[in-house]
């Protein structure tokens, strides 16, 4: 664990009103880490990636991206400063081809590229995805397993440090979800740090190196995937007294 | 710049040259004053369209720009040299716009477009309250040697001028930014794009092209009245005109101006004294007929040429 | 009712067509534009001064037969009217289709101040008279030396607000009032600018301007001002007032108990619609202009004002539209359609009007009415830049 | 206490301007740019009654508000609902009804100054001091008051207390979900569109008693209607007669304790003032 760490979340606390949607919760993300951020519906993992990327800032408690406070910051900001992410549900820009919806991301983002430059990156990034076949189209032509990988190649286009994937493996059928673990792998590996919120087990075991499960708002549980999958607390927060 | 952008360039030059030369041709004045008003209208629409048309904000606050340029002149005019005035009209207005801008791009819907409408009502009344109070009948008469010539050539390059802003806006980075932000803007910010800045930008271009059409339009008018330069209906026919031709083009605000200018044109002379019920009429078939705007009628229609060559 | 008005031209032409050649082959009907608000913000008051008028000089010209014409020939009058919508821009295009597209031999001047020194520019190029029944303003010395067309006759602001200096000084010389007056105006262009012209008039006449407030155009209850009108107890009361706001006013003054001696409101308190609404309790009420009812010209064009259009006239601007239609038609009965010969004719001759006799001098007529009172139901002219007729003012009973 | 009185019965005059559109627009979703001219169609009723019948003018009512309903109950179902069905989200069905009834009240101008002509009309009636605590008011603006409050009452009393405005309040939360708990969408949105041009009519029936109209003053009833609709919050008949006293309140205060010269100014900077601190307006939900 000789990595430093990229992202620190330091006791950060979200209220919605009379909803305490986090409460208390801190972790770090190291460089090359995969985190994966598990929980049941509605413990506020979502939420999490909200803070983190700027949509909501938190009630209290901070946020650090390289010992920078980034918490305090836009989303803007924050997107500029190497925090790059997808959405649960895709928000792919409906009137943009496919190769502008990347671009957008190599042009504003932590790289700002511009003109020849910015295409070429763009391109490069949809080929990774599995994409270049599509770079014209427009988006309305896309599957939804497509809307994915373009949005991916956007959050990538930025250059990333830290990159927060939101349930991006859901839906995959089992090939797609090998290509995607791999894809995953190799962001990491290029020195990226990933935040991941997941319910493919199986994804979350072969790919994160330590997991936080949360409850209701609290961190329950941190620890390598198996270890923290197997406690009980863990257990009971997925299948226990809940009556959903 | 590619060589399709190098034609559409010099093909646009080519046309604005020939439009110059309308008030040369004989007989021309009656000409002359309908293309004066389809000059200014294409403006106006045009450049709200450059901020309206991306963003989805519709703004009715064009007659409070407009009015802000009349009254400019009007407030200046002998003292201060014409161009001056018009350079005058123009920094009043991105002062306007900057003030308004900065604090009400946040609110969204329905909320901007009542609040722009409120805004023009106030901006009138302060406008009309300072002028009984403070400055009495001075400076609503505008007495210059302009002609109605030098207005449509002025209204001209300010077209020509509003193209190329435009132009050269969709080209930047801002205007890929505000494509975006029209999309989403969720997304916009986490790709790292400062909306504010972005919409208020464009907001002030079009509030100083619009108090420059004011500032323009002044010596036409020889005598400025508030409740004829703060007109509401200008600000409502702006939009209209916009809609209809389409506010995601540039060019889309043209094609929804001509032809309803000639429209309009045609039943004011042809049915004096139905004009307004006709009008009326004429509107609504255009809102069911068309329903996607000029624009959308023509891209359907190359769309669909587009297929059947292909097929073909 | 103007679609009537050209029904009738219409069958009357179809008519003259059929008939077989008698006398002189009937010339070609001299074509008048016209182009006036029947929308907008000033239909309402061009609906009562300006369209009825226009409607009924053509009518009258051609019931008799058309204009006679030097030659001895008559020639009938054809109307093109257009809506200009209160817009000063379709105002120009108007009059612009007028002169290039309809080739009219005669514009009718458009309906009021704004849209006729809008439409200025346009009458100056073409060479067509403009005169300008509807417009008061102080810059005539400019408007006339920059178009040499143009033809004033309602008057100018300084000399609204002298006059009704004058009247409330008589009233105070006969010890009816003290000096106090209270003065409210509506701030639009009218309003701002006789509100302008009375401040110093009125000091200097020695009244007292106890009450001074602009109001907005469009203000839906005006009570707080004839409430704090009236709280600062004044002897006169006087409201350069637009129509609307004149009729408001007026009611909210009685209903408030506003008991001044003089009470003048401006625009439209010669309206025959505002004796329709107040009836006999607008005795002694002041307002802009005024007319000589007594000369048979007077009684007969309200007679027929009366007949033709089915609406009574105004006692103000209407038969000074009247007059300016008298004007062109006696301009063209003496030297034809030419244009310039019109203009220079009407620069020169004395015409006889409703009005009584007219002669512009720098294009503009200097002897008009400028405060009518009403007395026993009939708006009275009650002061006037020289002419004659005016009947004493008298002192405003209760309400 | 002169500007309180004053001040409520301007208000409600301005709450009669916008009733009718806070059920057209918050309801149905129809932003009606024609609604001052059917303010001034039913004040062209008044009159007629009035002057050719010579009969009280708010006996018109039995005739114009259930006219203004079935004209905008057919207005909506052969104008609107095709706008509504064609319409792929609120901003397209937005931009739509502003163009569809900015047509409209061309044509509704056109047709009244086909019939009644390009005059001012305007008559006297009730027009006569009324003392409230030793002051005198005008009896026809009480009288304006009593009906504005009435038309409120039964307003609020039919959304709250009968089914049919249950499905009306729910249809103007969420047209979606209403549709989806078996409300009638179409039935209900013509019927609350047909209720606020009723009411937007017999609105014109009062005003016509103390203001003095033309067929072309519509507009400025309208931009009136917008704001303080807009100001209460969409969809909320408390929302817009709250908003409606309080605009008439600040109207008043200014025009008697700072100038009335001001009068439109104050009240547009309040308007201004409100949607920055509350974007939402006055009572409206905050949507996220």
């Amino acid at each position: 664990m000789a990595e430093r760490t990229v992202l620190d979340v330091q006791s950060v606390v979200k209220r919605f009103g009379g909803l305490l949607a986090v409460d208390q919760l801190s972790f770090a993300v190291r460089q090359n880490e995969v985190l994966g951020l598990i929980g049941p519906n509605g413990s506020g993992k979502t939420t999490v990636l909200n803070l983190i990327s700027g949509v909501f800032k938190p009630t209290t408690g901070d946020i650090y991206l390289d010992d920078r406070l980034i918490s305090d910051r836009p989303a803007r900001h924050i997107a500029r400063a190497g925090v790059g992410r997808t959405f649960q549900l895709v928000r792919i820009l409906p009137s943009l081809t496919v190769l502008e919806n990347v671009m957008a991301g190599a042009v504003f983002g932590h790289k700002r590229l511009w003109g020849r430059e910015a295409r070429k990156y763009a391109e490069r990034q949809l080929e990774r995805v599995g994409m270049a076949h599509a770079m014209g189209m427009a988006t309305a032509a896309l599957t939804y397993i497509d809307e994915k990988r373009v949005e991916l190649a956007r959050a990538l286009a930025s250059d990333p440090r830290v990159l927060l994937l939101d349930e991006w493996l859901a839906g995959l059928n089992p090939t797609e979800l090998q290509t995607g673990i791999a894809l995953i792998r190799s962001l990491r590996e290029e020195g990226r740090s990933i935040v991941l919120v997941e319910h493919v087990m199986d994804a979350i075991r072969s790919l994160c190196d330590r997991c936080v499960v949360m409850s209701g708002g609290v961190k329950i549980a941190e620890g390598a995937p198996a270890e923290t999958l197997a406690d009980r607390e863990v257990i009971r927060a997925y299948l226990g007294d809940e009556d959903a | 710049m590619s060589r399709a952008e190098i034609r559409s360039l010099t093909l646009a030059a080519a046309a604005f040259a020939l439009l110059a030369f309308l008030p040369f041709l004989k007989d021309s004045g009656y000409l002359l004053s309908v293309s004066v008003s389809i000059a200014m209208y294409t403006v106006l629409a045009t450049s709200w369209a450059l901020f309206s048309g991306p963003t989805h904000y519709i703004s009715l606050a064009t007659a409070a720009f407009y009015g802000l340029g009349a009254y400019v002149v009007a407030a200046g005019i002998g003292a201060i040299s014409y161009p001056l005035l018009l350079a005058l009209a123009g920094t009043a207005g991105a002062v306007l716009a900057l003030a308004v801008g900065v604090t009400t791009l946040r609110l969204t819907g329905v909320y901007f477009v009542i609040f722009t409408l409120g805004l023009a009502e106030l901006i009138r009344q302060v406008v009309t309250w300072v002028q009984n109070n403070l400055t009495g009948s001075r400076g609503m008469y505008v007495f210059t040697e302009i002609t109605e010539r030098i207005i449509y050539w002025e209204l001209l390059g300010l077209a020509a001028l509003v193209y190329l802003v435009g132009w050269l806006v969709a080209r930047s980075r801002l205007g890929f930014a505000l494509h975006i932000i029209g999309n989403d803007e969720l997304v916009a910010a986490h790709v790292g794009i400062n909306s504010a800045a972005a919409k208020l930008i464009l907001f002030v271009i079009s509030g100083v092209f619009a108090a420059v059409v004011g500032a323009v339009m002044a010596p036409r008018y020889t005598y400025i009245e508030p409740s004829i330069v703060y007109s509401p209906e200008l600000s409502f026919q702006v939009v209209i005109m916009a809609l209809l031709g389409g506010a995601h083009r540039l060019w889309g605000p043209l094609v929804g101006v001509i032809p309803f200018a000639l429209l309009w044109e045609l039943i004011a002379a042809r049915f004096p004294t139905q004009t307004v019920l006709l009008l009326g009429v004429a509107f609504l078939l255009i809102v069911y007929l068309i329903p996607h705007g000029v624009v959308g009628r023509i891209e359907f229609a190359l769309e669909r040429l587009r297929w059947g060559t292909r097929r073909g | 009712m103007y679609r009537r008005t050209a029904l009738k031209l219409a069958a009357a032409a179809a008519l003259a067509g059929a008939l077989p050649l008698g006398f002189v082959h009937a010339a070609d009907p001299i074509k008048i534009g016209a182009v006036a608000p029947k929308t907008g913000p000033l239909a309402g008051g061009a609906a009562i001064t300006h369209w009825p008028n226009v409607q009924l000089w053509v009518h009258q010209v051609n019931e008799r037969g058309g204009l006679r014409m030097k030659d001895g020939g008559r020639r009938k009058v054809e109307l093109i009217e257009y809506d200009d919508r209160t817009n000063p821009g379709e105002t120009i295009k108007a009059v612009e289709r007028l002169a290039t597209q309809d080739k009219v031999d005669f514009i009718v001047a458009p309906y009021g101040t704004g849209l006729n020194l809008a439409a200025a520019p346009v009458f100056a190029k073409y060479g067509y008279p403009q005169i300008a029944c509807t417009s008061v303003t102080d810059k005539v010395p400019e408007l006339t030396k920059r178009y040499p067309s143009i033809f004033f006759t309602l008057g100018t602001t300084t000399a609204f607000a002298n006059s009704v200096a004058e009247v409330l000084n008589k009233l105070r010389a006969e010890g009816k009032i003290g000096n106090r007056v209270a003065m409210v105006n509506v701030a639009d262009a009218f309003g701002i600018e006789l509100a302008e012209a009375a401040r110093p008039i009125f000091k200097t006449a020695g009244l007292e301007i106890v009450y001074d407030r602009s109001y907005p155009l469009g203000t839906q209850d005006l009570s707080p001002i004839v409430k704090g009108a009236k709280a600062a107890n004044p002897d006169a009361f006087v409201a350069w007032s637009y129509p609307p706001d004149t009729f408001a006013i007026t009611e909210q003054s009685k209903i408030e108990g506003m008991n001044v001696k003089a009470y003048y409101t401006a625009v439209a308190t010669a309206f025959p619609a505002y004796r329709g609404k107040f009836g006999k309790s607008i005795e002694g009420h002041l307002g802009a202009g005024g007319v000589n009812l007594d000369t048979s010209e007077m009684k007969a064009y309200l007679a027929a004002h009366k007949k033709v259009t089915g609406k009574d006239a105004d006692y103000w601007a209407s038969p000074v539209t009247y007059a300016g239609l008298q004007v062109l038609e006696q301009a063209i009965e003496a030297v034809g359609t030419d244009r310039k010969a019109v203009t220079e004719y009407i620069k020169k001759a004395t015409f006889k009007t409703v009005m009584g006799p007219w002669k512009f001098v720098n294009q503009s007529i200097h002897d008009f009415w400028t405060v009518g009172q009403w007395q026993k139901g009939l708006f009275h002219g009650v002061s006037s830049t020289g002419l004659p007729g005016a009947k004493p003012v008298i002192a405003k009973p209760g309400w | 206490m002169d500007i309180l009185i004053t001040g409520i019965l301007l208000g409600a005059t301005y709450s009669l301007i916008a009733m009718g559109l806070t059920l057209q627009y918050g309801v149905a979703r129809i932003m009606n740019l024609a609604n001052g001219e059917m303010l001034v169609a039913g004040a062209f009723g008044a009159f007629w009654v009035f002057t050719a019948q010579q009969a009280s003018p708010f006996a018109a009512a039995l005739v114009v508000v259930p006219g203004a309903f079935a004209l905008n109950w057919l207005i909506y179902r052969y104008l609107l609902r095709p706008l509504v069905r064609r319409a792929k989200n609120r901003g397209m069905l937005e931009v739509d009804s502003i163009l569809a009834t900015f047509g409209m009240s061309f044509v509704l101008v056109g047709i009244m100054l086909m019939v009644f002509g390009g005059g001012y009309f305007t008559y006297s009636y009730l027009a006569e001091p009324f003392e409230i605590l030793g002051s005198p008011f005008a009896l026809n603006r009480v009288v304006a008051c009593l009906v504005a409050v009435a038309i409120s009452g039964l307003l609020y009393w039919g959304l709250n207390g009968t089914r049919t405005g249950m499905a009306l309040r729910a249809l103007a939360v969420d047209p979606a979900a209403a549709g989806l708990v078996a409300i009638d969408v179409p039935r209900m949105s013509a019927f609350s569109f047909a209720l606020g041009g009723a009411v937007t009519a017999a609105g014109g029936i009062v005003l016509s008693t103390f203001l003095t109209m033309d067929a072309s003053i519509g507009v400025v009833f309208t931009m009136k209607a917008l704001i303080i609709v807009i100001m209460g919050g969409v969809g909320d008949v408390r929302g817009a007669i709250v908003a409606a006293v309080i605009l008439g309140l600040a109207e008043t205060a200014v025009a008697s304790l700072i100038d009335p010269g001001l009068t439109l100014a104050a009240a547009y900077l309040l308007f201004v003032l409100v949607l920055l601190l509350r974007p939402e307006g006055l009572f409206g939900r905050r949507q996220s």
